[in-house]
């Protein structure tokens, strides 16, 4: 074990000692089938490097990322200010760093929000089948079938403006997929045998589901949640591009882009900055679920 | 007189844990006859014979020294050669016809595919003789099951339109791999019986892959046994009895019988040098 | 195929029932919005007479229980009510705005489709090659910017700059007023109208917004063709195909693509349903006067029979899209019974 | 201590077993036999309580079944799928599918029973914590047989548990079937669609055809050919004729 | 169907519409006007009805009025339709004279007639406007009597109560005043509706243009009133819902649009750096303020309101957030409205502000909420005002809202400081100083419930000052009072008047004659040419 030759042979022993060994044992055969897929790794790494970064942000920044100077507003990048400032002379920099924490820190919200209630949810309705099948799954059809936006708009409206109702509204909007889903995947491994052998033990519904059929629904929906995750960043730049998202002054990424769109034909950087982050972003959550998937889906791939 | 010869062939599979090999120096020679390749699963007895059409994965690393279909070196072919062995010259059966059929497609439009594939002819004759061939392979109302989608179909039923397929172009070798292990054991004689009528009738070569060697025994020429990615042995079927390995007799001794009733069946002790 | 039929009716029924929670949640929102609905109609400045004439007139003064049993009764008969914003029935505002929307979405995924899915075949058969990663990253890349950026970003290049596509709005002003819309498509009227040169610039003013949303949407179509592809090409069958001897445009796409059609369709419907409700922000770049547009800005004015009935076909749509799709499902695929 | 009286199972409209009745007493085994689509298994997922919708009547050491199973019940009958890929949680270790059956019934020292129970079925002790997929088949099914037996059950209900496994690995898990049933005087009830395989194990075996058990026989009867049915004799001589070599 | 194109096909008949497709397109087709501007606030075209900008300036295109605002001078009402009026000693009675050459869009002559039945029209009606001709004391039951026609081109209207003649007049100059044609509007009268339902989306009127048709937040098009005696450069006006101020500037560019209306200030600076460009701008009667709610009880404190006035950073903000669309204007009346008070008593002075925050007891702040429109600039100085308060020890929380979300709290009385603006109602300094001063009853049940009484600010002398001035028949007399109450209310009002919008346009190249003003009315499109 001291060593990550000892470390190694201890992971991939095709004779564990323990649970835990072989737990560890499996995720590092994932690993390994995950690091031969060049883009995953890269959106792994970007992923990680983001969140360091914005972790650091305090360590990082040059400004503080609400001090105004309005005689200094919208100023090209400089020495002072590495990419310039915004529409009230603030530093972009260090509000793209702080503003990070507040956009992954909203789908990390979101995330948590939603992958428990739409598991829950789609679980319950799959695996009971009939009248509790049918209320669940039409009330997952009366939010799929809301245009989404609107049910967000109007449900910030309804509360306020802010990142907790953002975060609130796009968790709304965001789980009847994943009940959906959770609840095909509760079909097919309702009729496996491996279920039915549970069952002949004599254990409980709620046992089977909770320990031995949404095991098998978590996979597919975290790799849905990665996938997500980029639309979430999307969703709530979309929400912040029509007033509705994190307000000002705090620093989030899609509500940055919204309030410097009107920049784009004259000081094109400020509104670019935010959109690159959030690019990169999406893009490294989008290769990190897809590599997720040829490795924990591999029949969806 | 067609051939397939196959010298020192082996077939690997990168994995994550460094290379496995599937088949490791398999040498046969296949002539106009019948030959049964068996052993069990994960014996490389499929990937040997699908090797020869050059059907295998695409991960495959294939090597040989030869191996050739009538002369025509299958590893170096183009795939335009190689079309015009598979199907044409050379027709595979596999196990499950509810898999093996296209589930979207009728079994004539997938006949009749066939057909037209290697004789260009019109939609019409090609579905005419998709019918002619279902009352070749003994079905009663051929129009209704040209007709029909493979899942409307019974294992048996789906099995002889695979047949059908396969000898629409009138091919010279007919490879099945398992033809029948998905199948009741009444419908599993009257296929096999079947093909070695067809076969026989047609005189076409034929290589039966299977894990049941008292069945192969019964409808093969001769018998090559594999283990573990080798042929371990080559015998005539009417040799079965006097085998001289351990491990085919193995397999026929461990089998519960109706004639010979034991109290405990015999196991097999495998070998190690059986692997080397 | 009667039980095809049967339980195909039995999804149709289902619809009513979650048609009624749509009108639910709807309502309750449009009353939990701190706005006060009069304002939106007589505006901030109205004396305090004519506000409480308007707001017995919108029937706010009854017990909330009866201002929907009063809704949903007036909906039974067709009455969507009148919008206060554009002074217009609902249902003739619908008329208006929706059929622009649905030839956005229309071009839209139509565009995305004929790109999208050959692009994920050809991803699947090239799997783990550079063509697989190439085509990824690139459709991935379209669904990771914002779309009112990519529509922005659309607009300055290929307007402004390149001066390929014409800028904003469904059509030229030259052509205002022209065209008699008889469907509200403004391309099929001026096709109606005989007049080419109208048609061609509806069609010119459709291929930039709705090239932007194919390719925000082009990536899930791509994904779900080459997830769907290479199942189907590691099927037995497939195997057969080959075996029968036919070319590999022949197998990939007579044999696999075959069956993965039926499948595909249900990601084209979904896709399309979302493209119907979720081109706001595409509609608000390109000055597109949609149905986004209209439910947005009813919202946001409080303007609630507006959004009720908005929501309400947008949500009909989509659950006959859906419906559609099963049926589609049910009808094409021979193997399901 | 099993009997199955006239009982018939619909699906829909299809009835795929038709008042079909047997009795096995206790410790003795069972077989039923047919080619698929007879109703065999059904059969055997009405008495295991996997399938409630059915009619007739079943007992169990006298007491008569209700569709809906007590925990007690599940305790005292097993079942062992035909399919040991599938009937392993793909997810779960050889060690948690043991311990499963002992914490729904709340049975103490987990970890002495896990071992024992490996080593009734001649499994090593390293493979305790693998999961299914590092196993062969063999090796699995027999992980299945000792889930059954984890809870001590009386009756042991067999759903073609070798079908799906080389010859070689058939006789080692036949010959660990018989072992158990006469250590632990266990009842079977085995399905099959393979005669001798069916006469080797179970002293009785039922013949199905089409969702009817068209005919009872003692094996030996039937090794003996005195057999009155047609399709026993069918399925007799098909078999017979496949044992011997050409 | 082929009628109204044939219709429209001679109504732009000085060429034949170029049937350009839009590549070949260079420039928007000629005889034709393209305005770009956010025209989703269009709500009606009923001038007894329509309330909002975008209308207003289109009705002021459509319609005569007996009189207008005088773009050369604010202080003044110019004749329109009435091209002279006699006023009797008690100033109770007015007589208009009306013009003989008006003619409206069916080719009839204007009479007096349709003059008396649009104003009686709007007080019966009783929409939102009405209540600028109301307020003089017509109500429906009087109004038939006391507006009457007594010749074809005489009118006769008879005050209820005696009212400043200046008050009077600009409140007839609003849109509320637009003369519409009797015998058309009556032709569609609706279950005594006064054609009310037909005329939200049509126009009836005398003026330069005429509507053609209205798809909301899409297009207006206006075509020209072929009766009309106005000469017109451009025979149709098309004005396109563009949301998107980039995209307003990129189409200016390319020449698919000859004005842009709804420019950023930055936009607004890149267009002046264009030399093909003409950027035309005025001030706006209205004004952004700041309210302070007085049943917060730290603004009860004459102190604490006074701190924040002069915490503020009003020349930081209007030159640096919003350089060419806002300038200061610390009074309620902001310039070009009459009687409005140039000078800015207010500058930011950080230590006076906390002396007298001091002084009022508040050393060490206080916390506020402040709510504001969700949309720019009021976002940029809401976050503005935000650090300018911190730096006096204020702590203020942002609650942005949609614009009607933040209005309906005001009404409620439920915000403690909000960013609002205010738009007069009416070319009359009475419209602003009312709003802003006046509040006879505070109560729940109080029938004027505008600025003071939604921030609870009661004082007695103004609102009785407010009345004293709408009745001063001295025009100088009575602009006097106007000042000494914008005075007053920098003194003691919970307002902080910050900024005053500007309208601006940029015309395109070769376009040349828009005019923005302080209000819709002097925006004319009969004006604009195109070379």
């Amino acid at each position: 074990m001291s060593t990550p030759a000892a470390l190694r042979d201890w992971l991939i022993t095709e004779t564990p000692s323990s649970r835990r060994q072989a737990a560890w044992g499996r995720r590092y055969r994932l690993w390994c089938d995950f690091r031969r897929n060049p883009l995953a790794i890269g959106g792994l790494a970007t992923v990680v490097l983001l969140i360091v970064l914005c972790l650091a942000a305090p360590l990082l920044a040059t400004h503080d990322p609400g001090q105004q100077t309005l005689t200094n507003r919208l100023a090209a990048p400089s020495a002072e200010h590495w990419l310039g400032t915004d529409e009230l002379g603030r530093d972009v920099y260090s509000r793209l760093l702080y503003g990070g924490r507040v956009t992954l820190g909203m789908v990390v919200a979101v995330v948590l929000l939603v992958a428990p209630l739409g598991l829950a949810v789609g679980c319950i309705a799959g695996y009971f089948g009939g009248l509790a099948d049918r209320v669940l799954m039409r009330v997952t059809d009366v939010f799929l079938a809301f245009p989404r936006l609107i049910l967000a708009l109007a449900f910030v409206a309804a509360i306020k403006p802010g990142i907790t109702s953002a975060i609130a509204a796009i968790a709304l909007t965001a789980w009847p997929p994943y009940a959906r889903l959770a609840r095909a995947e509760t079909m097919t491994v309702r009729n496996t045998d491996y279920i039915a052998a549970v069952r002949l033990t004599g254990a409980s519904p709620w046992r089977i589901i909770l320990r031995h059929v949404t095991p098998m629904c978590t996979q597919s929906l975290i790799v849905r949640v990665t996938l997500d995750m980029s639309s979430i960043i999307l969703t709530a730049a979309s929400l912040g591009f029509l007033g509705m998202g994190a307000q000002p002054p705090s620093p989030e990424w899609g509500t940055m882009i919204a309030t410097a769109r009107r920049f784009i034909l004259t000081e094109w950087w400020v509104p670019l900055v935010p959109a690159i982050a959030i690019f990169v972003a999406s893009l490294a959550f989008n290769l990190l679920g897809d590599g997720l998937r040829d490795v924990l889906d591999p029949k969806q791939r | 007189m067609t051939a397939v010869v196959i010298d020192n062939l082996s077939i690997a599979f990168p994995t994550a844990r460094g290379i496995s090999h599937a088949v490791r120096g398999v040498s046969l020679t296949i002539g106009t006859e019948k030959l049964g390749i068996v052993g069990e699963s994960g014996s490389g007895k499929s990937l040997t014979a699908r090797s020869i059409l050059r059907l295998l994965p695409a991960s495959a690393q294939v090597t040989a020294d030869r191996l050739s279909f009538d002369g025509i070196d299958v590893l170096r072919a183009s795939e335009a050669e190689m079309r015009a062995i598979r199907g044409k010259r050379a027709g595979l059966i596999l196990q499950d016809p509810k898999y093996s059929l296209n589930p979207v497609m009728t079994a004539g439009a997938q006949i009749a595919e066939a057909w037209r594939t290697h004789r260009k002819g019109s939609r019409r004759a090609a579905l005419q003789a998709a019918e002619h061939l279902l009352e070749q392979v003994q079905i009663r109302d051929p129009q209704r099951v040209a007709g029909a989608y493979p899942h409307e179909l019974s294992g048996g039923m789906g099995q002889r339109v695979m047949i059908a397929m396969m000898l629409a172009p009138d091919p010279e070798l007919l490879i099945a791999d398992e033809p029948t292990s998905a199948l009741d054991a009444t419908v599993q004689a009257e296929i096999l019986r079947l093909m070695e009528d067809l076969v026989s009738r047609r005189g076409m070569g034929l290589i039966l892959i299977s894990h049941d060697l008292p069945l192969v025994s019964h409808f093969c020429d001769r018998v090559a046994v594999m283990y573990a990615g080798r042929v371990v042995e080559e015998l005539r079927a009417a040799d079965l009895r006097r085998a001289g390995h351990a491990y085919t007799r193995g397999l026929l001794d461990c089998l519960p019988t109706l004639s010979d009733p034991k109290v405990r069946l015999n196991v097999m002790t495998r070998d190690p040098a059986w692997l080397t | 195929m009667t039980s095809r039929l049967r339980s195909a009716a039995s999804v149709a029924a289902s619809v009513p029932i979650t048609l009624f929670g749509l009108v639910l949640v709807t309502f309750l929102i449009g009353r939990v919005m701190p706005i006060d609905p009069v304002i939106a109609i007589v505006g901030d400045h109205a004396a305090p007479d004519v506000i409480a004439e308007t707001r017995a007139e919108l029937g706010l003064d009854e017990p909330l229980p009866m201002q929907f049993v009063i809704y949903v009764g007036k909906l039974l008969q067709g009455d969507l009510g009148r919008s206060v914003m554009t002074s217009h029935t609902v249902a003739h505002d619908i008329g208006q705005f929706f059929p622009a929307t649905i030839e956005l979405a229309t071009v839209a995924i139509i565009i995305a489709m004929l790109i999208g899915v050959p692009l994920g075949v050809l991803a699947a058969v090239r799997q783990g090659s550079f063509t697989d990663r190439a085509i990824r990253v690139f459709c991935l890349a379209g669904h990771s910017v914002p779309i009112f950026l990519l529509a922005m970003l659309s607009l300055l290049i290929f307007y402004a700059k390149l001066g390929w596509a014409p800028g904003t709005g469904r059509i030229d002003v030259a052509f205002d007023g022209l065209i008699d819309p008889v469907t509200g498509f403004l391309t099929v009227d001026a096709l109606i109208a005989g007049d080419w040169d109208a048609f061609r610039d509806a069609v010119a003013h459709l291929v930039q917004p709705a090239g932007v949303l194919a390719y925000f949407s082009m990536a899930y179509i791509a994904r779900m063709t080459r997830a769907f592809m290479l199942d189907a090409l590691a099927g037995e069958y497939v195997i057969t195909a080959r075996a029968k001897g036919l070319s590999s445009a022949r197998v990939i796409w007579r044999h696999a693509f075959g069956n993965i059609a039926v499948r595909l369709i249900t990601v084209l419907t979904l896709t399309y349903a979302s493209l119907l409700e979720g081109a706001v922000v595409t509609e608000t770049v390109f000055s597109w006067p949609g149905l986004g547009q209209y439910l947005t800005v009813s919202l946001l004015n409080a303007d609630m029979n507006a959004v009720l009935g908005a929501t309400l076909v947008v949500g009909m749509i989509y659950l006959a899209l859906n419906l559609m799709a099963d049926m589609l499902y049910r009808l094409l695929d021979p193997r399901v019974a | 201590m099993i009997t199955v009286e006239n009982l018939s199972v619909r699906f829909g409209s299809v009835e795929a077993v038709k008042g079909v009745s047997f009795h096995v007493p206790k410790g003795a085994a069972f077989g039923i036999v047919g080619e698929s689509g007879s109703g065999k298994s059904t059969v055997l997922r009405a008495l295991s309580g996997l399938n409630p919708d059915w009619t007739g009547r079943m007992e169990i050491d006298g007491t008569a079944l209700s569709p809906h199973r007590s925990k007690d019940f599940f305790r005292r009958v097993q079942m062992v799928f035909q399919d040991p890929y599938g009937s392993l949680h793909p997810r779960q270790t050889v060690d948690r599918a043991l311990s499963e059956p002992l914490e729904v019934h709340g049975i103490a020292d987990i970890e002495p029973r896990i071992l024992r129970a490996l080593a009734e079925v001649a499994l090593p002790p390293a493979v305790r914590f693998r999961y299914p997929h590092q196993l062969s088949g063999g090796q699995r099914q027999r992980v299945a047989v000792a889930r059954a037996l984890m809870s001590e059950p009386d009756v042991l209900l067999l759903d073609e548990p070798t079908s799906a496994l080389d010859v070689s690995v058939q006789a080692e898990v036949l010959n660990l079937l018989s072992d158990l049933q006469v250590r632990r005087g266990l009842t079977y009830v085995m399905v099959s669609h393979n005669l001798a395989v069916v006469a080797h194990l179970c002293g009785t075996v039922g013949v199905m055809q089409g969702g009817v058990m068209v005919e009872t026989v003692s094996a030996d009867d039937l090794r003996a050919g005195n057999v009155m049915h047609a399709h026993t004799r069918a399925l007799r001589t098909l078999c017979m004729a496949l044992e011997e070599p050409a | 169907m082929i009628s109204r194109r044939a219709l429209v096909a001679t109504a732009t008949a000085t060429a034949a519409l170029p049937v350009a497709s839009w590549h070949a397109a260079a420039a928007t087709p000629k005889g034709v006007l393209v305005i770009v501007k956010q025209i989703d606030d269009i709500v009606s075209f009923d001038p007894a009805q329509s309330f909002e900008f975008t209308n207003g300036e289109i009705n002021a295109n459509c319609y005569h009025r007996l009189v207008r605002p005088d773009p050369k001078d604010a202080n003044k009402v110019a004749p329109d339709l009435a091209t002279s009026w006699d006023v009797s000693k008690d100033g109770l009675e007015i007589t208009f004279h009306l013009q003989e050459k008006a003619k409206f869009a069916t080719g009839k002559t204007v009479t007096a007639e349709d003059a008396a039945f649009s104003l009686q029209r709007a007080v019966i009606l009783n929409k939102t406007p009405a209540f600028i001709i109301t307020q003089l004391g017509f109500n429906k039951e009087n109004v038939e009597k006391l507006i009457r026609a007594t010749t074809p081109n005489t009118l006769v209207l008879t005050l209820p109560q005696p009212w400043a003649t200046s008050f009077v007049l600009y409140c007839l100059s609003a849109t509320v005043g637009s003369i519409v044609e009797k015998a058309v509007v009556m032709a569609h009268d609706e279950k005594g509706d006064l054609g009310n339902a037909w005329m939200q989306t049509r126009t009836a009127g005398s003026g330069a243009y005429q509507l053609t048709s209205w798809q909301a937040s899409d297009r207006v098009i206006c075509d020209v009133n072929p009766h009309s005696s106005v000469e017109v450069f451009n025979k149709r006006v098309v004005m396109r819902h563009v949301p998107d101020p980039s995209a307003q500037m990129l189409m200016l560019e390319k020449q698919d649009t000859d004005v842009a209306r709804d420019l950023t200030p930055e936009l607004l600076r890149k267009a002046r750096a264009n030399k093909d460009f003409t950027v035309t701008s005025a001030g706006l009667g209205r004004v952004i303020y700041i309210a302070m709610n007085m049943a917060t009880p730290e603004f009860q404190k004459p102190a604490v309101r006074q701190a924040i006035k002069w915490a503020l950073d009003y020349d930081g903000i209007a030159t640096n957030i919003t350089p060419d669309t806002h300038v200061v204007c610390q009074s309620f009346l902001p310039a070009g409205l009459p009687g409005a008070v140039p000078g800015k008593p207010f500058k930011r002075d950080v230590a006076k502000a906390k002396a007298l925050l001091a002084e009022a007891g508040f050393a060490n702040g206080f916390e506020m909420t402040l709510d504001h429109f969700n949309q720019p600039p009021y976002n940029d100085i809401a976050q503005a005002l935000q650090a300018n308060l911190k730096d006096i020890g204020i702590k203020v929380t942002l609650l942005p809202g949609e614009s009607r979300q933040v209005i309906t709290k005001t009404r409620a009385r439920t915000h403690q400081l909000a960013l609002l603006a205010w738009g007069t109602d009416y070319f009359d300094p009475n419209s602003n100083t009312q709003a802003f001063l006046a509040n006879p009853d505070d109560s729940d049940a109080s029938k004027l419930k505008i600025l003071a009484w939604r921030s609870h600010f009661v004082d007695a002398e103004l609102t009785a000052m407010v009345e004293q001035a709408a009745k001063e028949l001295d025009t100088a007399k009575r602009m006097a009072m106007y000042e000494s109450m914008q005075r007053a209310a920098q003194e003691r009002a919970p307002f902080a008047f910050m900024l005053q919008p500007i309208a601006s346009a940029v015309m395109g190249k070769g376009v040349s004659g828009f005019v923005v003003g302080a209000v819709a009315d002097f925006t004319k499109y009969s004006a604009v040419k195109k070379a």
